[in-house]
């Protein structure tokens, strides 16, 4: 708890954000030791008896197995959000006209601020080594060990590299990524790395591979550079360390990388 | 793309981060096309190992052992009441899980298979739930299940909402499908919402409509070529539920079997066609 | 632990023994070629059969998947308009062990054979045809094996 | 101790489609278990098929053939009535020999 509000003081550029950010930690911390039932009380309109009902069964259904302890059934406020929204797919979809839409906006925002540049200001890592991470499904699961680093399971929902075949659907194709996106060059790579801090494509796709609730709040891509608020994340932190997101950030903006190929 | 009594302020601040993100999905499309010719590719994979399931080698040992005197009072299932009355397999497992007098719990299949074991074999329900599957007992569960979904090969699926505890499973198995949790943020509808989509090369059912969960429900057990074994229901679940990044499911509990009311009443009317093939 | 094997090679002989007894098939023409299953190569295949280097023939057809989502089962088959076709030796190229199987067909079968077999990663399976007058010949075609699940 | 094979016979014309699921593991001698220890192999090694008590076709097989093996073959000139039969044998010793009758 306290070691999270020094790292937030040190990333916060303002104030007042950071006073925010303190206020919606002290709460999540206060959620996540509430009793089960109380999990449910964010004025989201649904069926309480079928909430309540439902995560007492939960509680007496799952049992801790290796690195997968029965913390990771509480939820933070982003996933008792998402689990409310069905059938929403898409960001675009959400116009703050209603409630449960400011929530939606709220929480995106709480996300967003999680969101820190990496610690020397390079972007920027080694696309081969990022492609292993991509192909790399593992981690976090009870059958892993609890020290071993994470893969970004990129591929079971991207098109990455032209010559794997084995890509899943669910998250839209990423081939040709910073082709498609006016990097065209060694030049262009260069030109725009150099202003990495500002650049709207580097921002972005950092920021989406930090925190993808930051810019659709429901999305299903997993948050991989943030530490949720699970004990057992304590071992290895996020999925994926900042080293990795950098090697990421090279398979998929890099021009010589097979992606852009 | 947005309502007209959306704040204009609104608007402004989100433009940027919505044409981002509809940047990021242009390339879908193509995405798609690309797909069609692997889909195309892995259909006819599938389909020439679909003509001869080995599931069928596993059909006719759960039929022996169905038969077959076991456990501490040496007796067969063959009394074994899985809904339609002590002895009637054909057709009982397209109507569960569902409510049952003696043991007032909604059941699945293995969970009621696990109660007869216990009550006319004399085999013991906790072991049963300690062991790991495809081991001892809970291997033979495999073979079990597979000859009884077997019987019902063919049928439509009437899993039965007329108990109050079977509405409220199913109330609870749709919460529980959508509940997101775990390291990843993943519940069971992050990945089996929509029509149409692969994780790696595998097809995902799209659990929420009767198609989609009338497939998936449909053909399991099934075996599994990775495997080179039966699978299960409950195994399929806990498998879901450890690369959902969640803790682990007690072997026949009431989430697993809720799940299973949710996707089995789903799944009405659709036609029953295990034991599965899968990869 | 010698005289373990030597009981099981008795028992094993016996029982067969007594198969061919009563189907009155002449096992000892068509002995277990070890030597072939040990081949490392396609070439050192062809050279443990006394098979000279077959020639690619159109009239042999495979059917194959283009695609499998697990090597672990991938069903082949092979089919020839030759019409005095002997023997088929399966092989899958780029596996430990390339050799899979070989068949002896007689008349009363038609050349049409389908199986299921194992590939190690993606490789071409081959199937050459010998023929009653001694010509070999064969034809190839690739199959990917890719990843199918989650990867986790 | 085997277990039975599933054989399926389709009949049109005089030709017979021979469909033959077997029960066995067919260790391949190349796959480590848990320890890294490899795994002895374990296989079918021949199999054959008769029609009427005559060998119709005999094959050998290695470990690449996959667990549970499927074998499809066509015979020719059947009538209703024909007796198949199909006999396996493994590396091991044990053999199985399953019939079935052409309709």
């Amino acid at each position: 708890m306290q070691s999270f509000i020094q790292k937030c003081r040190v990333s916060c550029s303002t104030k007042g954000l950071c006073s925010g950010l303190i206020a919606s930690t002290l709460l999540l911390s206060l959620l996540s030791s509430c009793s089960w039932t109380q999990q449910t009380n964010l004025g989201i309109d649904t069926d309480r008896s079928v909430q309540e009902k439902t995560l007492s069964l939960v509680f007496e259904s799952f049992e801790p197995k290796g690195q997968a302890e029965l913390d990771r059934l509480k939820q933070d406020r982003t996933q008792q959000f998402c689990s409310t929204q069905r059938g929403l797919k898409d960001q675009s979809q959400l116009t703050q006209s209603t409630t449960q839409d400011q929530l939606a906006e709220q929480i995106r925002l709480e996300n967003q601020a999680l969101i820190t540049p990496p610690k020397d200001g390079n972007y920027f890592g080694d696309f081969k080594r990022g492609e292993l991470i991509a192909q790399d499904g593992r981690g976090k699961t009870w059958s892993d060990p609890s020290e071993s680093p994470s893969g970004g399971n990129c591929y079971n929902c991207h098109r990455i590299s032209k010559n794997e075949l084995s890509y899943g659907t669910l998250g839209p194709s990423l081939y040709q990524f910073a082709k498609l996106r006016g990097i065209n060059s060694a030049k262009d790579f260069a030109q725009a790395s150099q202003n990495s801090s500002t650049d709207p494509l580097i921002q972005y796709t950092w920021g989406v591979l930090m925190n993808s609730k930051a810019y659709n709040v429901c999305t299903v891509m997993p948050r991989f550079g943030v530490t949720l608020n699970h004990k057992t994340q304590g071992h290895g932190g996020p999925i994926l360390n900042e080293q990795q997101i950098k090697d990421l950030m090279s398979l998929l903006l890099d021009p010589r990388s097979p992606v852009n190929e | 793309m947005f309502s007209f009594n959306t704040p204009f302020k609104f608007v402004l601040k989100h433009l940027g981060a919505a044409l981002l993100y509809a940047y990021a999905w242009s390339a879908f499309a193509q995405a798609q096309q690309l797909g069609v010719s692997t889909d195309a590719a892995l259909a006819q994979y599938r389909s020439m190992l679909q003509d001869a399931n080995p599931a069928d080698l596993y059909v006719a040992k759960g039929q022996a052992l169905w038969t077959k005197a076991r456990g501490p009072k040496a007796q067969s299932l063959e009394s074994c009441d899985l809904g339609l009355g002590p002895g009637v397999v054909k057709g009982a497992w397209v109507q569960m899980p569902r409510y049952f007098n003696d043991t007032r719990r909604v059941q699945d299949l293995e969970s009621r298979l696990v109660t007869c074991m216990e009550a006319i074999q004399g085999f013991n329900t906790q072991e049963i739930i300690a062991q790991d599957f495809s081991k001892g007992e809970r291997a033979n569960i495999a073979l079990l299940a597979a000859y009884v979904s077997s019987e019902s090969q063919g049928m439509t699926f009437k899993v039965p909402q007329e108990h109050a505890l079977e509405r409220e499973m199913y109330a609870s198995g749709q919460e529980l499908f959508y509940m997101r949790g775990g390291t990843h943020d993943f519940s069971c509808a992050s990945c089996h919402t929509q029509d149409g989509r692969r994780i790696r090369l595998q097809d995902l059912p799209n659990l929420s409509t009767s198609a989609g969960a009338g497939f998936a429900f449909g053909t399991w057990p099934a075996y599994r070529v990775s495997m080179g074994s039966i699978w299960t229901m409950q195994q399929r679940l806990a498998d879901c539920f450890r690369q959902q990044r969640f803790p682990k499911p007690k072997y026949v509990s009431p989430a697993t079997v809720a799940l299973s009311v949710f996707m089995g009443v789903n799944a009405s009317g659709q036609v029953a066609d295990a034991p599965g093939l899968k990869r | 632990m010698r005289t373990d094997r030597r009981e099981v090679l008795k028992k094993g002989a016996l029982v067969a023994g007594l198969l061919m007894q009563s189907l009155g098939y002449l096992r000892s023409a068509n002995a277990y070629q070890q030597n072939a299953f040990d081949a490392k190569s396609v070439l050192d295949l062809y050279k443990s059969l006394g098979l000279s280097v077959p020639v690619e023939s159109k009239q042999i057809t495979l059917t194959t998947p283009e695609i499998a989502e697990n090597g672990a089962v991938v069903q082949v088959a092979a089919n020839t308009t030759y019409n005095n076709i002997k023997r088929w030796i399966f092989m899958v190229e780029k596996n430990p062990v390339p050799l899979v199987a070989i068949f002896n067909l007689t008349e009363d079968v038609t050349p049409a054979v389908t199986l299921r077999c194992k590939f190690a990663q993606t490789s071409d399976f081959l199937a050459v045809a010998q023929l009653n007058d001694g010509k070999v010949f064969f034809a190839r075609k690739e199959v990917k094996v890719t990843l199918g699940g989650c990867g986790g | 101790m085997s277990d039975p094979m599933r054989i399926r016979l389709q009949s049109a014309g005089g030709l017979t489609t021979v469909k033959v699921l077997m029960s066995h593991e067919m260790e391949s001698g190349q796959r480590k278990d848990e320890d890294g220890k490899i795994v002895p192999i374990w296989n079918i090694q021949d199999v054959f098929a008769t029609l009427n008590g005559r060998v119709v076709m005999s094959s050998e097989w290695g470990g690449g053939v996959s667990k549970n093996p499927f074998l499809q073959f066509v015979l020719k000139g059947t009538k209703p009535g024909d007796k198949l039969s199909i006999t396996w044998r493994d590396n091991k010793g044990d053999t199985r020999t399953d019939e079935a009758v052409v309709s």
